[in-house]
């Protein structure tokens, strides 16, 4: 009996008090950004669009290497000992042409660990987050310039998950 | 002009499809609600009849009971179909027959 | 013709059609539904009668008590997922004939007997009840409670699952 | 109505020559377009109200966007969106009674305005069984649940109907036993006649039910169980998100989803309303009386249900089922008796 | 002479002493866990002692109307009430030694039962036809539940869900008829109706529409009664309730189904004149009732010629003896109400001791087939002998009580000039014996054909075996206070 | 004639895979009579990616990003249990400050974990507000993760060997400050829900998980200590120096109703926010100075062997046994999820519960599909 | 607490012939277990008061194909814990690929029951005496045993395709207008 009436107390009791705490939380400040107006200022490490400076990528491969989602596609030729060299902009020549440079941003893990073995530094994570496109196919970025001079190989393709050999 | 007449024939339209309903329908609960149309019907006489008595509101009083009586009836036989259901997973009348048997 | 009359045609009217749905419907769950109407109906009724407080007692008890029994004992009593809560009839013929005979004769004593009647005002009634239940009726009233008492016991006794002897 | 009546034929010159029926069916023709108006609005404005206080509660502005200022078109575009969404009814579903459903449940909320104390003759009847009536015709929205439920072919939503017509049953009784509280000093069913025996008194509000000591418990009561009736948190157990995605009207979209929600919330204000007639004095307030103190001490009540729906949990089904029967009842049985004693006395 | 409500109280002692009793039944089951399958029937016996002795208080009051005429108190209604609390007293006893109410929890069983007196004691003496519904649904309503008591049982079950279907559409037709005799006189009480067809112009009374209301009516009267064509429930009910439950409903409800049909058609549709009762406007209800009564006892004989199970047999042959009774309620007259009297009287004693051999013999050997019985002599001479006075009883052969009932009824009837009507009655008591007969063969004659056992009876059913056994012997004897009894408890208020 | 016992109403109800409150894709299969439930059969693997058969096709830096996906509402403790595993088994042994960040980054998320585990726990009560308060609070941890390595959810921070990034400039006042704002939440957060009576009556003495069957289903983490059980790896099977940090293992004690119930489980991640915020402050004032990449390989290719590394996750005991045959790929690396077990251990403790109760137990046990279906 | 060798000790007392192989230097010290007796030895390791292995952390399959050196075999590897003695030992069982089967350890360490069933739904291994050995992951109607280094992944399921039909970058490949630079400007 004792207990059945502490129990009704209890229940008003704390139900007044949760009251108390979301009538003071009613004249807090919200915390909500408003977002197209407010804008976040994104830290400079933030990892969202990949962008690649083609002018200064060497066609090394290492990144096609360490994407474990397998989402880059490359296609290099040589150059010709007759072209004349090609620099990046850190001085190192570039020896490939890479005549397909794909990402497929809709494969994209966001994991950066493209980016660092990156020997120019060319590849990179932006914080430019509002990519939003209308067709799902133009999340396929295509960053090469140059047209294979030599008749095209089949693309470097790995589907995901590789079968077992 | 509606008359006392108009009302009694109501009344006495729901009595008999109250009583069709209750020969007729083989599950228990429809049963019932052949029993309720035929409650209402006499409570529809019992106010027609009261509201052209002479004195009081014997009627009305009358049907008040009626309709008390109606709920705690409804309540004790619907318990009695839910054990019923329980035991034969039907409430269908002609399967209850294990007496006949 | 009165408004009046005209109102009591189509309050009969739905009546009268919904009760015939309780009793020919083949589905179970209509014939409930259908009651609601019938129920409503006969409330109406009682209005045009000059009896508000049974009118509002009809809907009270028997729309919001006995219809939402009707209703469980409905779902409770069919495997709860099966749609079409079909429901055979039988002796059809012979229930149609005894219904018609019964209609018949209670038509006939409706017509030709003399009522005793006499016209009187609608007045209200709720007082008058209210005294009524505390004078005259007071036995029904305490006997009525009774009823309801051992209804209420025996209805919990009987859907107990445990019996706890 | 009959206000109405008066009004237009002291004031309308050749009113009362006109025909009988048309006599009545003009005022009656208002009166509803009133109510409609009321249901209409009302929903719109607190469903938005809602929003906005669910929102700051829990630290955020809620709708900001449409219309301007604070978003106050949010829900009028949400509501033309549920009108012009596509109707959907599924397949395997009653087609019948799904489509019945909400205009039952519909009707029982708005049937309960008529006899709502607005003010003094703001009334569209002002019936001698008025409580009676309002206690009454509620059970039809729960008839609507049970339909919905069954009609979806849906296991959540034939759950959450079942659920809600248990609970609506078994709270009506200490709701019901809670108004007795008030109707046995009164000596009236009648909602005018309740409200005023609460006039005058101590800064005029001293006669209020409220500051009386029975009835203040047998608010608490009756606010409980309206809560429970109009299946709002902590008792929203019918619809309970978490567990029967939207109970009885999962299956429902557009349209009448609209009708379930506007039911909802007319509900709401029905039962926050009839609280304020009962026990907070109706329309009569020491400074300004009339509809302005009715309108504003029902909102205030359903601010409370706001409030309450945004701070708490919700409880089991069987916890609910021992609040209504172990605590409500109980506590709702001494209130009856000890109102009838002092009423005696 | 009508009482308010105030000043019927004091009158009205037998039945507040059931009310309290149903609520302290209740009480204890919730209350004490512990006790209450000791207390519960220790309270009901009470209970019941306590309303027969203030039942006996009331012996010398004058008729009155109590509760502004709900009920009246008369010699009737004394006599109804003491037989019907004597009628629940020996159930109670009687159930409280049956397997089959030992399986499920007894507590609302004794409430239950003593609701059913309650409604019963109010049904006998009600003069107004809200009260009499009432109290009719209430007796109806509690011995549903009783009936399906055994919830696990599909026959216990069967049995309450036909019994209420039938109850609830044969009082939904009496409701009917009421409200039609409301509507020809515009009161509910049954006194003022009686006035009102006397003061009826003739041809305000449509013989029709009186036609309708009787057979509307005797629909609900006959249903309490287990009359033809009311009595399709009776034998699958009495076959399915639990044994106690049945020896109950044979005896009680039936008892006090006779005194309201009494009350409503000689207080309601009769008037009294000096020792007998005169039609009013043409209202020939006797008509019905002896075609009423004819069928009844030669379906319900017949019937039970065929029955193997010995409840089913019990449940045809209390069929006949309705018509048997019913016979004294068509000459109008005083001698046939005290008929009725009588015949209730002594049957209340050789029903329930039939059934209370029964539920022994169902005891040990959970059976009601004839068949089994074989034998019983040498398993238990007492037992045996016992039932073959309760069968002799039955059939009515002189030295036993039942005897005294078929003289006062056919007596009654001859009295009156309905020879051909006794008659038929004299030949139904015969093809009666018949099925008697057997039972008492199958117990004395014959071999067992199983283990002849001796059997095991516990010390208060044979206590009871006795008591019930003496009267069927001893009464006829001691006969003379009976006949003044009934001769004095035959009298209505408001009636000779 | 007599039937001994009565059989209910059974049916069966699909809760799932699409049902607001199973945390993900889960479907519960319930065998309910009325509204107790007779048995659950849980149906799992609607997210199942393969994540094992995916690790033998990556070199194993590449395997970290994986494992960030499988408990993504805390990555920085499954790539960090990834990382240790890997490290084991080649011999690595990371700087202080390596361990120190780790331990940072791992508490921060603990408390981000737990405080989605308590809202959404909320939420499955009904109540609503609790949820938004603790994701307030969770959103400025991401935040702080977010200006650390880039990433709000998925971070790819622990790697093998070292860490992606140095913490930036400022990161520690602004942890601190961060500490002191949530600390008077977690008050709030009790008083407004689980002191609350009406969620003490729906977890309290609901879903009881026994010491024993707790520890024969492997059942870890809070759910275990929710038994009352002491046991968390930290303590246990140190990592990262944790054996050097002073903090509690706080267990359930059975404060409402029988132990083991949901509140305790509940209740037991509230309180390992509170410890998460002491070890946070002691490795805020110890940290140490050093490169946190001083030891990552450019290849990665550990020895020939198997080894099986295990730390505790906000979920429990996250296992990583990985079998190397000397390749730059992993030979087999299987994941012992601590969820797993804890949903295995369901169908046990909800068994004659109402349905509601199993909303409540599912949440209880705080799992994440991602995780459990690999 | 006991260290690895201590344990193998104990075990290979208890069960001289069923240890077949162990190695204790290792990071996680392990004995190879006859397989038709793994029942046995773990219902002793869980019942033995000395070494109460309490819980069963991990239960996984390996599937040695295609490794140098190695035997092709499939492997069940328990990592077994002790909660009382703070202690750890990791059985292992060979099997051969085609048709492997071990008796269960359900009825020791309940949570076998899911391991088991993931094992089986990964290599095929067969758990005799499962009380309900169902794929668990997989659909239950999904062909072959995905983790098996053999396995092949199907092309579809149910008439739907398991991988996505073509890659973005194999349409742009033949020429399809498929994918932008989006710095171009």
């Amino acid at each position: 009996m004792k207990e059945y009436f502490r129990d009704i107390f209890q229940s008003i009791w704390t139900v007044l008090l949760g009251m108390k705490i979301t009538w003071k939380h009613l004249f807090t400040r919200a915390c909500t950004m408003q977002y197209p107006d407010q804008r976040w200022v994104l830290p400079e490490r933030s990892r969202m669009r990949l962008f690649n400076k083609i002018e200064d990528c060497i066609g090394c491969g290492q990144c096609v290497r360490a994407c474990p989602v397998d989402c880059i596609y490359m296609t290099t030729e040589k150059r010709t000992k007759d072209e004349a060299p090609v620099f990046a902009s850190d001085g190192t020549p570039i020896k490939l042409r890479v005549t397909q440079f794909d990402i497929d941003m809709s494969l994209c893990c966001y994991c950066n660990l493209c980016t660092y073995p990156c020997p120019t530094h060319c590849l990179v994570m932006t914080p430019e987050y509002e990519f939003a496109v209308y067709s799902k196919q133009d999340f396929l970025y295509r960053f090469a310039k140059d047209k294979p001079v030599a008749p095209p190989k089949p693309a470097h393709h790995t589907p995901v998950p590789e079968p077992a050999k | 002009m509606i008359t006392l007449q108009h009302y009694l024939l109501l009344s006495a339209a729901l009595f008999s499809l109250g009583v069709f309903g209750v020969l007729t329908r083989k599950n228990a609960v429809n049963v019932l609600m052949g029993i309720e149309l035929i409650l209402n019907s006499a409570n529809i006489n019992l106010i027609a009849f009261s509201r052209y008595s002479s004195h009081g509101l014997d009627g009305q009083m009358f049907a008040v009971f009626v309709i008390v009586v109606a709920a705690a009836e409804v309540a004790v036989a619907l318990a009695i179909v839910l054990t019923m259901y329980r035991l034969l997973k039907t409430v269908s009348l002609d399967r209850a027959d294990t007496l006949r048997r | 013709m009165s408004v009046f009359d005209i109102v009591f045609c189509i309050v009969a009217l739905v009546t009268i059609g919904s009760a015939a749905i309780v009793v020919l419907s083949r589905s179970l769950i209509y014939s409930a539904f259908a009651l609601l109407f019938t129920f409503f109906g006969v409330a109406i009724v009682y209005v045009m009668l000059g009896a508000d407080f049974l009118a509002a007692t009809q809907v009270l008890v028997y729309v919001g008590g006995i219809l939402i029994l009707l209703l469980f004992g409905v779902m409770l009593t069919h495997r709860l997922y099966n749609l079409n809560l079909k429901t055979e009839t039988f002796q059809l013929i012979p229930g149609l004939l005894i219904a018609l005979a019964v209609f018949t004769s209670l038509a006939l004593a409706a017509t030709q007997t003399h009522w005793k009647r006499v016209e009187k005002p609608v007045a209200a009634t709720t007082e008058t009840i209210g005294k009524l239940f505390m004078e005259e009726y007071l036995l029904p009233f305490e006997i009525a409670s009774i009823l309801l008492l051992v209804a209420l016991i025996g209805a919990a006794m009987l859907v107990r699952r445990r019996s706890d002897a | 109505m009959e206000a109405l009546l008066k009004l237009l034929s002291d004031n309308v010159a050749g009113y009362g020559s006109l025909a009988s029926p048309l006599q009545y069916l003009l005022p009656m023709v208002l009166a509803s377009l009133c109510c409609i108006a009321l249901v209409a609005l009302f929903p719109i404005v607190a469903v938005y109200a809602e929003r906005k206080v669910a929102a700051h509660m829990q630290d955020r502005l809620g709708p900001m966007r449409v219309g301007g200022w604070h978003g106050w078109a949010q829900t009028i575009a949400d509501g033309i969106k549920l009108l012009l969404k596509e109707d959907i009814i599924p397949s395997e579903a009653d087609r019948v009674l799904f489509k019945l459903a909400p205009l039952v449940v519909f009707a029982g909320g708005f049937a309960s305005l008529v006899v709502l104390p607005f003010g003094a003759s703001v009334i569209v009847s002002d019936l001698n069984i008025g409580v009676l009536y309002v206690v009454a015709i509620s059970s039809l929205g729960v008839v609507g649940i049970i339909m919905a439920g069954w009609a979806s072919n849906n296991k959540y939503a034939l759950f959450g109907g079942m659920r809600a017509a248990a609970q609506i049953v078994s709270y009506e009784i200490p709701a019901v036993m809670a108004i007795l509280t008030v109707v046995i000093p009164v000596g009236s069913l009648s909602t005018q006649e309740i409200v005023r025996a609460q006039e005058g008194g101590w800064l005029g509000i001293g006669n209020w039910f409220i500051f009386k000591p029975v009835t203040a418990v047998a608010f608490l009561v009756y606010y409980l169980a309206s809560l429970a009736e109009v299946n709002r948190t902590p008792f929203d157990i019918p619809e309970a998100e978490s567990e029967l995605v939207a109970g009885y009207h999962t299956e429902y979209s557009g349209m009448r989803f609209a009708f379930f929600m506007l039911a909802e919330y007319v509900n709401m204000f029905v039962v926050s309303a009839i609280g304020a007639t009962l026990f907070l004095g109706g329309w009569n307030s020491p400074v300004f009386g009339g509809p302005v103190a009715f309108m504003l001490k029902s909102v205030a009540l359903v601010f409370v249900q706001f409030w309450l729906r945004w701070t708490l949990p919700r409880l089991r089904v069987d916890q609910l089922m021992y609040v209504s029967w172990k605590v409500l009842l109980p506590a709702s049985f001494v209130l009856v008796i000890l109102a009838g004693a002092l009423a005696v006395r | 002479m009508i009482l308010d409500n105030l000043h019927s109280l004091k009158f009205f002692l037998p039945e507040l002493a059931l009310t309290a009793g149903i609520l302290l039944v209740i009480l204890s089951d919730i209350a004490l866990k512990g006790l209450r399958n000791r207390l519960n029937p220790l309270l009901t016996m009470v209970t019941l002692l306590l309303a027969a002795w203030f039942t006996f208080q009331l012996n010398d009051v004058p008729a009155a109307s109590l509760f502004h005429g709900m009920l009246a108190i008369d010699g009737l209604a004394q006599f109804f009430k003491l037989l019907l609390l004597l009628a629940a007293a020996l159930v109670v006893l009687g159930s409280l030694h049956s397997t089959e109410l030992a399986s499920v929890h007894q507590g609302e069983f004794f409430a239950l039962l003593l609701a059913v007196t309650l409604g019963m004691v109010l049904l006998a003496n009600s003069t107004h036809l809200a009260m009499l519904y009432l109290s009719l649904e209430l007796v109806s309503l509690a011995s549903y539940i009783m009936v399906g008591y055994l919830k696990t049982d599909r026959l216990s079950n069967e049995a309450s869900l036909k019994y209420i279907l039938f109850g609830a559409i044969s009082t939904g037709s009496m409701l009917y008829g009421l409200s039609l005799v409301y509507g020809m006189t515009g009161s509910l009480s049954l006194y003022t109706i009686r006035d009102a067809f006397l003061n009826q112009a003739p041809e305000g009374v449509s013989q029709f529409t009186i036609l309708l209301i009787l057979v509307l009516t005797m629909a609900g009267f006959g249903f309490k009664t287990a009359v033809v064509p009311f009595h399709f429930w009776c034998p699958d009910v009495y076959a399915g309730a639990p044994t106690p439950v049945t020896a109950f409903l044979s005896v009680a409800p039936k008892a006090a189904g006779f005194a309201v049909l009494l009350r409503f058609f000689f207080s309601g549709m009769s008037q009294a004149n000096g020792t007998h009762w005169e039609l009013i406007r043409g209202i020939d209800w006797p008509l019905v009732l002896i075609g009423l009564s004819v069928l009844t006892m030669t379906l319900g004989n017949i019937a039970a010629l065929t029955q193997n199970n010995l409840k089913r047999m019990l449940a045809y042959s209390s069929i006949a003896h309705a018509g048997y009774i019913l016979m004294g309620s068509v000459v109008l007259t005083g001698d046939g109400v005290r008929a009725i009297l009588v015949y209730l009287f002594v049957y209340l004693f050789m029903n329930l001791g039939a059934f209370l051999v029964v539920t022994i013999i169902y005891n040990s050997d959970k059976t009601f087939d004839i068949e089994d019985y074989n034998g019983m002599f040498k398993r238990s001479p007492f037992v045996a002998v016992a039932m073959a006075v309760f069968m002799l009883s039955l059939i009515g052969i002189p030295p036993f009580s039942g005897f005294m009932g078929k003289l006062y009824v056919f007596g009654s009837v001859i009295d009156k000039g309905l020879y051909w009507f006794a008659a038929i009655g004299a030949l139904n008591a015969a093809v009666a014996a018949f099925y008697y007969m057997r039972v008492m063969k199958a117990m004395l004659i014959e071999e067992s054909n199983g283990s002849p056992a001796p059997l095991q009876i516990s010390f208060l059913n044979q206590a009871l075996l006795v008591a019930l056994l003496l009267p069927n012997v001893l009464l006829v004897i001691f006969w003379d206070p009976i006949d003044r009894w009934t001769s004095a408890s035959a009298r209505l208020f408001g009636g000779i | 004639m007599q039937v001994e016992a009565f059989e209910g109403e059974e049916m069966i109800l699909n809760m799932g895979p699409q049902h607001p409150s199973t945390h993900g894709v889960l479907r519960l299969e319930l065998q309910t009579d009325g509204e107790v439930v007779q048995k659950i059969t849980p149906h799992i693997g609607y997210l199942h990616r393969c994540f094992e058969k995916h690790a033998e096709n990556v070199d194993y830096p590449g395997v970290i990003p994986y494992t960030d996906r499988m408990d993504y509402i805390a990555s920085m403790n499954n790539s960090l249990g990834y990382a240790l595993a890997v490290e084991k088994l080649m011999g690595i042994e990371v700087n202080d400050r390596v361990k120190a960040l780790r331990v940072i980054v791992a508490e921060l998320n603990r408390i981000a974990s737990h405080l989605l585990s308590i809202g959404t726990y909320a939420m499955d009560i009904g109540a609503f507000t609790p949820f938004l308060h603790c994701f307030r609070e969770r959103e400025k941890i991401l935040d702080l993760f977010e200006w650390t390595c880039g990433a709000r959810l998925l971070y790819n921070y622990n790697w093998v060997g070292g860490l992606s990034h140095d913490i930036p400039e400022g990161f520690v006042d602004k942890t601190r400050q961060f500490m002191a704002e949530f600390e008077p939440v977690i008050a709030e957060q009790n008083e407004l829900l689980s002191f609350n009576k009406i969620f003490i009556e729906r977890t309290a003495g609901v879903g009881i998980l026994g010491e024993e069957l707790a520890i024969s289903y492997n059942v870890t983490g809070p759910n275990l200590r929710g038994s009352g059980v002491s046991w968390d790896l930290r303590k246990a099977d140190p990592y990262c120096g944790y054996e050097t940090y002073d903090f509690n293992v706080p267990v359930g004690q059975g404060k409402f109703g029988p132990l083991g119930s949901c509140w305790d489980r509940y209740y037991v991640r509230v309180r390992e926010m509170e410890e998460s915020l002491k070890i946070l402050r002691q490795a805020l004032d110890r940290l140490p100075d050093g490169d946190v990449q001083e030891k990552v390989p450019k290849k990665v290719k550990p020895p020939k062997g198997e080894v099986y590394g295990r730390t505790e996750t906000p979920r429990g005991e996250l296992g990583y046994y990985i079998v190397s045959d000397g390749s730059p790929n992993p030979f087999r690396v299987k994941i012992k999820s601590p969820c797993f077990t804890a949903l295995a251990v369901l169908p046990v403790i909800s068994k004659g519960e109402m349905v509601a109760d199993i909303i409540a137990v599912i949440g209880s046990i705080d799992i994440v599909m991602g995780e459990l279906d690999r | 607490m006991k260290t690895a060798p201590e344990i193998l000790q104990v075990l290979q007392a208890q069960f001289p012939e069923k240890i077949l192989k162990s190695e204790m230097g290792v990071l996680d010290p392990w004995a190879r277990v006859e397989a038709g007796s793994i029942v046995e030895v773990c219902s002793f390791m869980k019942s033995d008061l000395n070494l109460s292995f309490d819980t069963l952390a991990c239960l996984s399959g390996v599937d040695f194909k295609g490794l140098k050196g190695e035997t092709e075999r499939l492997e069940v590897v328990y990592h077994l814990f002790s909660m009382k003695q703070r202690h750890k030992f990791v059985l292992k069982v060979e099997l051969p690929r085609d048709n492997p089967s071990i008796g269960t350890v359900e009825g020791i360490w309940a949570i076998a029951n899911w391991h088991e069933r993931e094992a089986f739904d990964m290599f095929g291994i067969r758990f005799e005496g499962h009380s309900d050995l169902r794929r668990i992951l997989c659909p239950d109607d999904w062909e072959g045993y995905p983790l098996r280094k053999d396995y092949e992944q199907p092309e579809t399921y149910r008439g739907m395709p398991v991988r996505p039909v073509k890659q973005f970058v194999e349409m742009a490949n033949e020429g399809l207008p498929v994918g932008t630079n989006p710095f171009k400007a």
